[in-house]
């Protein structure tokens, strides 16, 4: 698409299992609420993909609070996944969604695979519904409570029993507190995860010492933010060189000279979280950025990005 | 409507030992902005501090000026009382669930220390709204009672209390407060402060089943109701705890509807 | 000890393993040199211990440059162990550190569990030498590279000999690039460590968009400093409560305020590293703030703060 | 005596888009301060960024006044250029191994860019010292040649270069510079810029057997010698490569030392 007196436009589009997103750049889940929060700040149609706040079987009410505490670059939360569950999404949540053209990812978790299994087939059944996000970052009621993700053969049972209920692409996610995290992404892409997000937030902690308690009520929090960004950057290019399926790459993703690391070290695609809850605009300059810098460098193609670190 | 724009820095000034007056020309904020509600600000020019602060509306003029009355606590307000005029700061607002304002009413304004922020400016709608204020304001010491002569100057019939009595009553302002509910039989009363004054301030205000609201504070990140992060506990009529935004849900609150057990 | 019109003294003096430290403060190994480098800045007789830059066996030449990227409030190092080796250690490097009066560390680590044997032997016959700190973040070469302390029997392994060859307390120092450090903690407290030191750094990584290579000659490096401050926290909460012996808490510390999260927290001594390299009066700073905090707070003892986190 | 102390901005001049020469005073460094070292500079209030930053030092007065020059590369060097006078700044300095200093010599002096830096205290101290100078100096364009009032004020022969032709000689300096070694028969060299710019310094002193020395650049994290982390390759007399800190065994390392081929 070559405009009249202007510089050839570069191509921004990947594709991620099975999708075609416009650019690569999405929003992680969590962090963009169900997408209307920010709709007086950016154009929604502007975003790689929209991806949701993790949803559950169940309305579930998360942690009590404070659920917040600032580290340095470094946020440390304990949500606990307060969404208001599968019924209210699909009622409440989805037709707002639908008006918007980008992909949309929705993010499921489960205590038990059967609830996986359960939320798998019920958002296949619905319409405007792009891929599914598998957040494996729970914990396993029915196994003591170990989490998911941090077992090979239990990611691998997860990923598997939701491609068993849905026709829509499925992503899984994984959770960075382990100690080889490309067992974890060989287990799920074996299993037929068709695309692998990664990372979710570290396992962090602060104590309020006047008060010689912990700052979160929920004692143990997810840090994110730029704090985490060398950690997630090795993740992911580990994770990219030890699996075929595509990779969407997060944490710690504040501007474009972030994302273009992460597409470098072999993400198809990045996701920004807390970036925007500090600049409800900071995906869409991320974007804007990205582009620049591909004009800038005389790359036609985001996808000659991909990988192209040099060792 | 929301906005998210730089504002130029008027004037900083110190009124207290870490208490700063900040005076910003951010138009399309000061027209919008109704008392109770709040700023989000970023306070940083690199990650560290990394989340924008919440300071309520302290007063919003005519000429586009938006003023906020913050005492410092840490590394984000400690970087905005250097800001000097001339310079720039990122804010988002007005953002939150403000004061119900009613006409031609008796209010009784409550605050607490640094709670006196947003009801200076509620102060002032109500006023201008027809109603009788008078408001009580309560410190640890006279050095600590800020903006007097604002709130003397305003039509506002004004009470003062501190813990040592160097100034007004000696002690919990929502005492002072209590002595005057039977007489000056109020329609609505709003509080700001500590956690434990709103508690009190509750409390008084169930029993004189007087109408009232309550100003709250928590963490926040987004200021947007997107991350729900900065979540309180309310109780709906029943007595059922449930988690609500501060951000979206509030600031402001109906006294009876907190759950106050936590 | 009351002084005459003053207020009475604090204690700071903790016991770690059988040494007192006259405080719980500490440098971190490898962010302190051989001591020596600190001198001209701090009384180097004022720290709880003295702990020195790991030595192996033989001379390690370390990674080739560039060793260190900044990333957001941490720092991301691929100093790769270099040292000057045991020999030089013990003629050039311990005579000096011996005119110090507090207790000093000697932190090892070996290619094979043989190094370590010997290591520990020949320390063990120098004079001195008030413990050992075993670094088992390094690969074992004979098992493939993998890291010593990701694996427990590993790790276990490695402590065992270590104390078969020495009568000197040993300290086991922990990587926090596991999925579950407490499993790590109680193997190597099983095999005898009298004390875990934790954390060691978090693996990242970093890109040099310009150049498209990775920042860090040796791509990965390890993350230190404020960033990393809520994981280590963490690890040591969980590590505190699930062994017996003393914990030395590490990993962002930067404050007496956050040197006090660590105490309350469970650790008995904390380690102060990249503070260091951002300000050499930062170990006895910390020391003076917690002493300013004890006496503040009316603790006679920082051993009242020792594990004190109310949940 | 190497000293860790808060220096103040006694001013900030901004020589170029993006190129600032600070003078602080810090007596204790001046006059300890050795052409070719370093201060090592706190560029932050808070832990982003987080390390100190190096640079040379450009100018040690008699009266205590300490100057640096530098450019804005990222998130530190633009914290500095904020920084006005009357704020305190932490610096740890003199550090390093400068230049050797020698007595009557004629001297040739050769920078690159910004490495004019730590040339011109060379070319101070060594005028002072009775030797003749001459001050070879590159830069892409005239814009970007800077201090050079200061230069011609003193007694050194000045020699430009510009990539561009419009100051002086046009190409690299260092083509320049070879055009003189034979007629000048200098006794030392001199050198600091960009590492191609060193190397091909290297190669050319070499091939006329003079004594040289380079400045290296490398990221530093302690600035003590004491974390291994800014090291830089050299060989020995026999060609074998070892690792050396830029902070304590440079940044001023003798040219046939460098290992010049990574
Ligand atoms: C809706 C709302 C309105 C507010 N209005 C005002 C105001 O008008 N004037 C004013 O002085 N303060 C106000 N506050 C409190 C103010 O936001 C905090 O004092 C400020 O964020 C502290 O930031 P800091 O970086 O200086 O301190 P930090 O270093 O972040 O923390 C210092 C202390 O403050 C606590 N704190 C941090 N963030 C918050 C927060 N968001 N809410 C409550 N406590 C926090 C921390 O736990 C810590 O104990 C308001 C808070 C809310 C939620
Ligand atoms: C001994 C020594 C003396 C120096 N003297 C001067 C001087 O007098 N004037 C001057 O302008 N600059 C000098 N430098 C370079 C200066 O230290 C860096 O430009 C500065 O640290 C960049 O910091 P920043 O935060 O602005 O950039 P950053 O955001 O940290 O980085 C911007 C770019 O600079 C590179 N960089 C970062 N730190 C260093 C470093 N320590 N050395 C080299 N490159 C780095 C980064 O890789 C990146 O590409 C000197 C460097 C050394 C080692
Ligand atoms: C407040 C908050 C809530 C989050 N909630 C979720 C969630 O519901 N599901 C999920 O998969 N990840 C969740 N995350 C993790 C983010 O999606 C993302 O993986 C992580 O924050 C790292 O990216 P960032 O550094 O850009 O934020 C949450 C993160 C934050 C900060
Ligand atoms: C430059 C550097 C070198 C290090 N070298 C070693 C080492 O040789 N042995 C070791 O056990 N830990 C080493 N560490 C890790 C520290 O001892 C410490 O565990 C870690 O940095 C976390 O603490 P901090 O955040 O206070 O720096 C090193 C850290 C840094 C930053
Ligand atoms: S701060 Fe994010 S929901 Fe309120
Ligand atoms: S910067 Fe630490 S040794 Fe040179």
């Amino acid at each position: 698409m070559e405009q009249a007196g202007k510089r050839p436009r570069v191509n921004l589009a990947v594709e991620i299992t099975g999708l075609t997103l416009q650019n690569p750049v999405m929003p992680a889940s969590g962090t963009f609420g169900f997408g209307e929060e920010y709709a007086p700040f950016i154009d929604l149609n502007r975003l790689g993909a929209l991806v949701v706040k993790t949803i559950t079987l169940h309305p579930t009410p998360g942690n009590p609070p404070p659920r917040l505490m600032e580290g340095h670059c470094g946020l440390l939360n304990s949500v606990g996944l307060q969404n208001p569950g599968l019924e209210i999404f699909l009622r409440e949540k989805l037709p707002y969604l639908r008006r918007y053209t980008p992909p949309l990812i929705v993010s499921i978790a489960g205590r038990t695979t059967e609830e996986y299994a359960e939320l798998a087939a019920r958002l296949s059944e619905a319409e405007g519904i792009a891929a599914l996000e598998v957040n494996i970052s729970c914990p396993n009621v029915k196994e003591g409570g170990i989490v998911f993700g941090t077992v090979p053969a239990m990611a691998a049972r997860v990923t598997a029993i939701v491609k068993e209920h849905t026709h829509l692409p499925v992503i899984v996610k994984l959770t960075p507190n382990v100690t080889d995290i490309t067992t974890i992404a060989r287990a799920v892409e074996d299993a037929g995860a068709g695309a692998i997000a990664l990372i979710n937030t570290l396992q962090g902690m602060a104590i309020d010492i006047e008060r010689r308690r912990p700052a979160l009520a929920n004692i143990v929090g997810g840090l994110s933010g730029p704090a985490i960004k060398p950690v997630a950057l090795y993740a992911v290019w580990r994770v990219a060189r030890a699996v075929k399926v595509p990779v969407i790459g997060m944490g710690g993703i504040m501007t474009a000279r972030d994302a273009i690391e992460f597409l470098l070290a072999g993400a198809t695609a990045v996701a920004v979280g807390t970036a925007t809850l500090v600049d409800p605009g900071a995906i869409t300059k991320i974007i804007a950025g990205l582009e620049n810098y591909l004009t800038e460098q005389g790359l036609a193609d985001v996808r000659e990005l991909i990988g192209a670190l040099q060792i | 409507m929301l906005q998210d724009l730089e504002a130029e820095v008027l004037a900083s000034h110190q009124l207290g030992q870490d208490v700063y007056l900040l005076r910003l020309h951010a138009p399309l904020i000061a027209e919008a902005a109704q008392p109770g509600q709040f700023v989000h600000v970023r306070c940083s020019e690199t990650f560290d501090p990394l989340l924008r602060r919440p300071l309520s509306i302290h007063d919003a003029g005519n000429e586009g000026e938006l003023t906020l009355l913050y005492q410092v606590k840490g590394r984000g307000t400690a970087w905005l009382a250097r800001q000097q005029s001339g310079q720039k700061i990122n804010i988002l607002g007005p953002r939150g669930r403000g004061f119900t304002l009613p006409q031609n009413k008796r209010l009784a304004l409550v605050a607490g220390g640094m709670g006196m922020v947003p009801l200076l400016f509620l102060a002032r709608r109500a006023l201008e709204a027809g109603n009788e204020v008078d408001f009580f304001y309560g410190a640890r010491d006279r050095e600590q009672l800020y903006q007097l002569e604002t709130l003397k100057a305003m039509q506002v019939n004004l009470f003062l209390a501190t813990d040592d009595g160097s100034a007004g009553f000696q002690g919990p302002v929502t005492k002072l407060w209590e002595k005057y509910i039977p007489e000056r039989s109020y329609d609505r009363g709003y509080a700001c402060g500590p956690r434990p004054a709103l508690a009190a301030f509750a409390c008084l205000a169930g029993r004189a089943s007087l109408p009232a609201e309550v100003s709250l504070e928590e963490r926040m990140a987004c200021g947007l109701g997107a991350c729900r992060g900065c979540v309180t506990a309310l109780q709906d009529p029943s007595g059922n705890k449930y988690y609500e935004n501060v951000c979206t849900g509030g600031p402001v609150f109906d006294a009876v509807a907190v759950y106050w057990e936590d």
